[in-house]
């Protein structure tokens, strides 16, 4: 299986262990991933509650150049995986906006090609079976809390799971060894770029998830998103500064992270050692350094 | 040379509005053999209808054409009026120049054209009518229910008082429907049980109601006053002559089922009755789950039973009977709320519907009467219901209000607040609507006396933290998002058709909506009749409706039935299919066609080249056809034609409405 | 005897060009409904005012089973430019089986009259029930768009 | 609070009704508030109107009160409303529309969140991506907070997470053209 | 040599006064067609002959001895026994009345273009027989000669699906010029074995489905609804093409109908066995509703 790879500006800085560790995977489940040549930013929500057309239109530049090469598109980030298949149904749907979103990107994007976000790639199009046996180090019962946030799952016909309570990441823990904890706020916002742009209400969103996690006993969370996993991950010291007896130690991994270890990568090499809160306590106790 | 009147109405300015109708009048005079024509305000009317009748006696008319409204509204009543001026009714034509022209067409010319157009057609038809008779039939002065629920009971108690023989059908094991299910009922909050079961007593007891539990209408053939009906009655697996209800078998019998009358939340044996007040109070054996059905082993029912009554290898039995009313009073399921993924896929225990917190409160229920949440039987706290779940709700539920959550929720704060002392109870809700008699002040006593809290607005998602459940909803009327800890949630579903409304309905050839509720005649004029004549609807199988609506339904059903037993004859429609036996060839295909088997061969004798001969032609049977048709066009030599649409008429509407 | 070929109606399409034509060319359609469903359909689309063009012409029979094939060639001679046979759904036929003829003789039709050389579009079949007002208002519409497109039916007519 | 004089309010908020649906492709008559929105609005707590609200006002005309909220630039496109609107509405996409319209009509109540996106989009027109660390530094200097989490930088330097130059990309005229374009055509989506 | 066994059949079957009459065929005016003969003295036997001529199909005599006492003894090739099945499913024809005598047949020949040569063997075989799939009778009382083999047909619904393939107007104008030439002899009705009414629909006076001129849209009404009227009834003999006197193309339009009514409501062959009943008598939940 061969897609163009489409990283996304994320994955070459804050979610630089997202593209080390879907490398790694790639590489062991024999997909081939070939870059998208000067590629450029999907605008992400930013760009389409701007300009609705630009928010089409950035995304469709990348369908194009892939198209051009056909192969499908794989996206590792869920905003960009979101924007992308939003272009691809809106281009696919009606020649106008087909023909207008030409206009702008001044590159024919017919529409033959998709896009597939990393976890369909990874884990439903691989198979769990594929997963399983490919699994040297089993992660050993962790008890870990799979976090899809919103741009994987909805808006349904875009997202690609059960918008309330989808499972193809908790199905991966368990085929991974793992134990899938079931929680409620599998799919509740993370905010995004709240916590960045307006602090005070985008650290409560965090708050909430965190805190749910840590009261269903998970030793760790796992998601497919950069965005969602800077929130998770950088903001846990900020909330344990300013809000009293918040006290989170919640290591939050990439799921190709832990496909990676769980295959016999080096954890390093899928890049742990990056994060905020440090991993290595809870990959010690399930013997995964 | 025929004398045809037109007769054009106004009808005030429903049709004048977009069309003009003294041009159509004036216009159809020139229509070869019309004599008279003219226009008044409204033909329907006492005056309308004496103009036509002076009409024919002034200008000895023989054909009537009035150009008004759908035939399927006031043909009868033109039919009725020419036969009291002394006319055949059947020498008549209706032209629809308002529901397929005045009131869709709203340019002027163009509606008149076309009106103009429809009345020539008439025309050419009437011209080729001829006199028809009604001829009688017999009518089988017996009714049969369709469902033993409080609606069918209470039609068949009302029919069997008018002295007439009534069977109900019931599939489950006894009668009484949901309504057994439930504690008690609103607005007097008087116990269901204490209502419901002396009228299933005097069902079972009154001479003319045969019931016949455990069973289901198979087939139903024939027309109305002649319905013959293949009633399955399932293998009980206990002989009912024998068996004295006294309840050894199921205190005895091993296997414990999930009871589907206790919604789940207890248990009953696989030899059982649904709820101890059951008529007949007779037990049925579950053949899928009884251990001697699955095993061949075990047998204990038939050891201990004093009278012999177990009888494992009892079969169905189909019996046929005939009826000449059926009443269908099959009831309503609740919604399966498993779709809303936000309210947990239907997973969380202690989220439950209406039905199952009715038989927590039901003292004969799994709990007593104690309101013990299913998870871990304590007693909830606080308690929050949730209405609207299924209703109102086009993207993953029904587009319709269900009428009775709002009060049956009331009810429920009411009794938390009574059983639950220091309890508290929060009602989310769109819009309160309690219209009926008595409704309004037991709903606004909940709020007052019962301190329950309502909040105006939908729950957006219901999840367990710890051992408590999280609603979040908006308290739309200050516009802030509100969060309760809740013990216990109760949805308040939606009311939708049983799964086997639309076979049921293909069976006894009656029409059903987009949700399965069966179709009632006319909404607002014949509520509990249906397009089928001899068939009529009581109670929720035609919409959600309460317990009062569903018993005045059922008086209403059952009146219309014994209108109709009471007759002596009945006249059968005069369009039936006609045999033209100089010309058939006897090949029967006609035969095949007909789905009320109207169509026979015959042997007639006649002399053919000197010799007399015998010669098989087909012959209807008047009162059995029903007049659809099919046998006429299937009739290659054209010897078969439907009176009242033959195809001279039909080729003559076709020429008319072509020119 | 035989006749002269000149006497073959020219087959080629006359395209009515609705600009040029004072009153714009209404196409006429002879509808068949089945008394139970279509024709209380269309007393539907009336009581919601549902506007349709005023095109078809409905001729009321008791089921969509009385309709005889033949009754669609008369129409198309006598100068129809359209013909719909319409009646309730497969199963919800008042008289329980009257459809299911319908729907084998209109297959048959339908492509018999295709084989003839007549155009598909101007012979149609639809289930159309009591509660479809919208869909009895649809269906006239696309029709009578589809014919006003094909122009005045030319084939099976009178010899002008 | 001064009574809404509804005969001029709902004439003038007929068309801008249009407008949004045309551009959302949402009949805002067509709710019915029944508040399921606000309540799964993971941000509804911070709005000063909740999504409900913000629909009965377009219902009721109150255009400017609307381009003038909090709400609509605080709203994340997490479509929890969208995918649980019982009358199949999407009131993200309304948000999305209010938004652009509250941008062309001047207003950007949340400027701080205005501003986070007009340099996110600026470091796409000129780069052809997102330069993380100039769009942080850009955004701490315009807030007039610039040493706003600071604290991380080093750590996320070392880690390989920061790059100090922005990677321009050879289209990046391609895209800046795409954004002069977009903007040429007033970005209306059929 | 068939002759023979015929001739000998015959004239046990007078002389044992089993049947009343026996149908077959005679030597013609010409040496290349055979005309029908009914005899009913043994003596007469010696008239009967089968050879590549006999292309009547003898079934639809029957009609006339509906009211004969006594049984009647017809002989019957393949194509003419599917007619006999056909009339007695429609009750023309009491099966215990007829008495028949099947022939295999290998396909009866086409007259000579010059009436001089005298070469039987070099005359190509009839369009109704070069198609023919049923040469061996699928009901009979004896049979003459033993069952010959089934020949490879190929597709004969070519001819229909050349012209499915055509335009609208190509096709309209197709039959728009074969159905001006029609005369409406009705030549094609009165041979047709499917074709049994007491009083066909047309000769009814009073019923004014069919007009009586002669013009284009009448013979197209008479043909389109000859062709429904016999939709699931026809046999494929092929005799109303045969003794079309304006040589129309009458085959193209039922075998269209038979392909049709094959793709639709599944495979079916009229007259094939006694207890099958016309597609269009009957209907399956599951038919398919493609432009409804």
């Amino acid at each position: 299986m061969k897609y163009a790879y489409y990283p996304g500006c994320s994955l070459h800085s804050t979610g630089i262990e997202y593209d080390m560790s879907s490398q790694l995977v790639a590489g062991k489940l024999g997909v081939e991933l070939k870059e998208i040549p000067d590629w450029n930013c999907c605008g992400a929500s930013a760009g389409h509650t701007t300009n609705h057309l630009l928010g089409l239109a950035l995304p469709a530049r990348n369908l194009a150049i892939a198209e051009k090469e056909g192969l499908d598109v794989m996206a590792p980030c869920a905003s960009c995986y979101n924007r992308m298949k939003t272009s691809e149904v809106a281009v696919k749907s009606s020649q106008e906006t087909k023909a207008r979103v030409a206009e702008v990107t001044e590159m024919e994007y017919e529409g033959k090609v998709g896009v597939k976000s990393a976890l369909e790639v990874f884990v439903k199009d691989a198979g769990l079976d594929t997963i399983k046996s490919l699994t040297v180090k089993n992660l050993g019962g962790m008890k870990i809390a799979a976090y899809y946030g919103c741009l994987l799952v909805r808006p349904v016909g875009i997202g690609f799971d059960d918008p309330e309570n989808p499972m193809t990441m908790d199905d991966m823990v368990t085929a991974l060894g793992g134990e899938a904890v079931d929680w409620p706020f599998k799919t509740e916002c993370c905010g995004a770029s709240l916590p960045t742009a307006r602090e005070k209400v985008g650290l409560k969103l965090v708050y909430d998830i965190l805190t749910i996690a840590q009261s269903v006993g998970a030793e760790a969370v796992v998601t497919a998103c950069p965005l969602c996993f800077m929130n998770l991950d950088m903001r846990q010291n900020d909330l344990n500064k300013k809000v009293d007896n918040a006290n989170f130690h919640l290591p939050i991994f990439y799921f190709t992270e832990l496909m990676a270890i769980a295959f016999g990568e080096k954890p390093a090499k899928a890049g742990v050692g990056k994060h905020f809160v440090d991993t290595s306590s809870v990959l010690a106790k399930y013997n995964l350094k | 040379m025929r004398r045809v009147g037109v007769f054009v109405c106004h009808c005030g300015s429903n049709i004048a509005g977009t069309v003009d109708v003294e041009r159509v009048a004036k216009e159809a005079c020139k229509f070869p053999n019309v004599v008279f024509a003219t226009d008044y305000k409204y033909m329907c009317s006492e005056p309308g209808q004496q103009v036509i009748k002076d009409a024919i006696k002034e200008h000895n008319l023989d054909r009537v054409v009035v150009a008004s409204c759908s035939p399927r509204m006031h043909e009868p009543t033109f039919r009725r009026c020419l036969e009291s001026a002394g006319m055949n009714p059947y020498l008549f034509e209706m032209a629809n120049i308002r529901e397929h022209c005045s009131w869709v067409h709203p340019d002027k010319e163009k509606g008149t054209v076309k009106a103009i157009d429809l009345v020539r057609k008439a025309a050419a038809k009437v011209v080729k009518d001829e006199p028809l008779q009604k001829s009688s039939i017999g009518i089988t002065k017996r009714a049969l229910v369709i469902g033993g629920g409080i609606a069918g009971i209470q039609v068949a108690l009302d029919i069997a008082d008018a002295g007439f023989p009534v069977t109900i059908v019931e599939k489950e094991p006894t009668i009484g429907g949901r309504m057994a299910q439930i504690d008690k009922t609103f607005p007097t909050l008087d116990c269901s049980a204490c209502i419901l079961t002396p009228k299933m007593v005097d069902a079972s007891q009154h001479p003319n109601i045969e019931i016949l539990s455990y069973s289901e209408v198979e087939k139903v053939e024939g027309y109305v006053g002649n319905f013959n009906i293949t009633i399955r009655k399932k293998a009980r697996s206990v002989d009912m002559s024998k068996c004295t209800g006294c309840g050894t078998c199921w205190e005895k019998c091993p296997t414990k089922v999930d009871s589907e009358f206790d919604m789940g939340l207890g248990k009953r044996k696989a030899i059982y009755t649904p709820f101890p007040q059951a008529v007949p109070n007779k037990p049925v054996i579950d053949r899928i789950h009884c251990t001697k059905f699955k095993n061949g082993k075990c047998g204990i029912c038939q050891k201990f039973c004093p009278t012999g009554a177990v009888d494992f290898e009892q079969q169905d039995e189909l019996i046929t009977e005939k009826y000449g009313a059926i009443v269908v009073s099959t009831g309503f399921n609740q919604f399966d709320h498993s779709v809303y993924g936000e309210y947990g896929y239907g997973k969380y225990p202690d989220v439950i519907t209406g039905l199952h917190f009715e038989r927590l409160i039901n003292a004969s229920g799994p709990t007593m009467g104690k309101i013990k949440r299913p998870s871990d039987h304590k007693i909830p706290e606080t308690v929050v219901f949730v209405k609207c779940v299924g209703s109102r709700d086009e993207a993953k539920g029904k587009s319709y209000c269900s009428r009775t959550c709002c009060m049956y929720t009331a009810k429920h704060a009411t009794l938390v607040h009574e059983k639950i002392p220091g309890s508290k109870s929060y009602i989310f809700y769109m819009d309160v609507r309690t219209p009926g008699k008595g409704y309004e002040e037991f709903y606004k006593r909940t709020a007052e006396e019962y301190e329950a809290q309502y909040i105006r607005g939908r729950v957006s998602k219901i999840y367990q933290k710890g051992d408590k459940l999280m609603v979040r909803g908006e308290d739309s009327l200050i516009g802030r998002p509100v969060e309760i800890e809740a013990d216990m949630v109760v949805l308040a579903n939606a009311m939708v058709a049983r799964e086997d409304a639309g076979d049921l309905a293909r069976t006894l050839g009656i029409s059903y909506d987009k949700d399965n509720f069966f179709t009632e005649a006319h909404p607002k004029l014949r509520p509990v009749e249906t397009h089928t004549a001899g068939v009529f609807l009581a109670g929720a199988c035609q919409g959600p409706k309460d317990i009062p609506d569903s018993v005045a339904q059922a008086g209403a059903a059952a009146s219309k039935a014994i209108g109709l037993l009471s007759k002596t004859q009945m006249e059968s429609d005069a369009i039936v299919s006609n045999v033209d036996e100089s010309r058939c060839s006897g090949c029967m295909i006609c035969k095949g066609i007909c789905p009320y088997k109207a169509i026979d061969a015959k042997i007639i004798t006649e002399r053919i080249g000197g010799k007399m001969a015998e010669r098989q032609v087909a012959e209807v049977n008047k009162s059995l056809c029903q007049g659809c048709g099919a046998c006429t066009v299937a009739c290659r030599a054209g010897c078969l034609n439907l009176l009242g649409f033959t195809n001279e008429q039909i080729l003559a509407e076709v020429e008319a409405v072509c020119l | 005897m035989s006749l002269n070929t000149e006497a073959l109606p020219k087959s080629q399409e006359v395209t009515a060009s609705p600009e040029a034509a004072p009153q714009p060319w209404e196409p006429r359609i002879v509808g068949f409904a089945c008394n139970w469903c279509t024709y209380a359909g269309a007393d539907l689309a009336g009581l919601s005012r549902l506007q349709y063009p005023p095109s078809i012409r409905l001729i009321r029979v008791p089921c969509s089973g009385r309709v005889n094939p033949q009754f669609v060639i008369r129409a198309f001679q006598r100068g129809a430019d359209g013909v719909l046979v319409a009646g309730c759904h497969p199963g919800d036929c008042h008289y329980s089986t009257g459809n299911y003829f319908t729907r084998r003789r209109f297959l048959l039709m339908q492509r018999l009259l295709e084989y003839m050389g007549m155009d598909p579009r101007r012979f149609q079949a639809r289930w159309i029930s009591g509660s479809e007002g919208p869909k009895f208002q649809q269906t006239v519409t696309q029709m009578t768009e589809d014919i006003k497109a094909l122009g005045p039916n030319r084939k099976m007519r009178d010899v002008e | 609070m001064q009574p809404i004089n509804l005969t001029s309010a709902s004439a003038a908020g007929k068309d801008f009704v249009e407008k949004v649906r045309k551009a959302s492709g949402v009949d805002v008559k067509a709710c019915y508030q029944c508040g399921k929105c606000s309540a799964g609005c993971p941000v509804a707590f911070a709005m000063d109107y909740t999504p409900r609200q913000v629909m009965r006002m377009l219902q009721l005309g109150l255009t400017e009160e609307v381009l003038k909220s909090h709400s609509i630039w605080l709203c994340a496109q997490c479509e929890t409303c969208s995918a649980r609107c019982p009358r199949k509405l999407e009131p993200a996409k309304v948000m999305e529309a209010l938004r652009i319209e509250a941008k062309k009509a001047g207003f950007e109540t949340e400027d701080e969140i205005a501003t986070f996106n007009e340099k996110f989009l600026r470091s796409v027109a000129s780069n052809g991506r997102v330069f993380e660390a100039g769009l942080v530094i850009g955004f701490n200097l315009a807030t007039v907070r610039p040493f706003k989490d600071a604290g991380v930088a080093p750590s996320m330097l070392a880690n390989g997470k920061l790059k100090l130059l922005p990677h321009k990309i050879k289209g990046r005229d391609a895209v800046r053209r795409m954004f002069e374009k977009a903007e040429k055509m007033e970005g209306e989506h059929k | 040599m068939i002759t023979e066994k015929i001739r000998a059949a015959a004239k046990e079957l007078l002389e044992k006064g089993e049947v009343e009459t026996v149908i077959g065929w005679e030597r013609g005016t010409f040496w290349y067609n055979s005309t029908p003969v009914f005899i009913s003295k043994p003596e007469q036997a010696d008239r009967l002959v089968f050879d590549d001529f006999c292309a009547n199909n003898l079934a639809k005599y029957l009609l006339d001895y509906r009211n004969a006492d006594g049984k009647i003894a017809v002989f019957v090739k393949g194509c003419d026994a599917r007619a006999i099945t056909r009339l007695i499913q429609d009750n023309q024809v009491k099966r215990e009345k007829v008495y028949l005598i099947g022939i295999p047949c290998t396909g009866m020949k086409e007259a000579p273009k010059t009436v001089s040569s005298q070469d039987v063997a070099g005359l190509p075989l009839l369009a109704k027989c070069q198609s023919c799939a049923t040469p061996n009778p699928v009901i009979y009382d004896i049979l003459l000669g033993d069952p010959v083999p089934q020949k490879e047909v190929g597709n004969r619904f070519a001819g229909v699906e050349a012209l499915e393939a055509k335009g609208a107007d190509e096709k309209y104008e197709h039959w728009g010029k074969l159905f001006s030439e029609c005369i409406r002899c009705y030549a094609c009705r009165n041979v047709c074995p499917a074709c049994n009414c007491r009083e066909c629909a047309f000769d009814a006076n009073g019923l004014n489905w069919l007009g009586k001129q002669n013009n284009l849209q009448e013979n197209q009404m008479f043909n389109m609804t000859r062709a429904m009227h016999v939709a699931g009834r026809c046999i494929e003999c092929g005799e109303c093409e045969r003794v079309c006197p304006m040589g129309l193309p009458l085959m193209d339009i039922n075998r269209k109908i038979i392909k049709d009514l094959n793709e639709l409501f599944g495979s079916y062959d009229a007259g094939l066995n006694l207890e099958d009943r016309p597609p269009l008598g009957q209907y399956k939940l599951d038919d398919p509703e493609k432009f409804m």
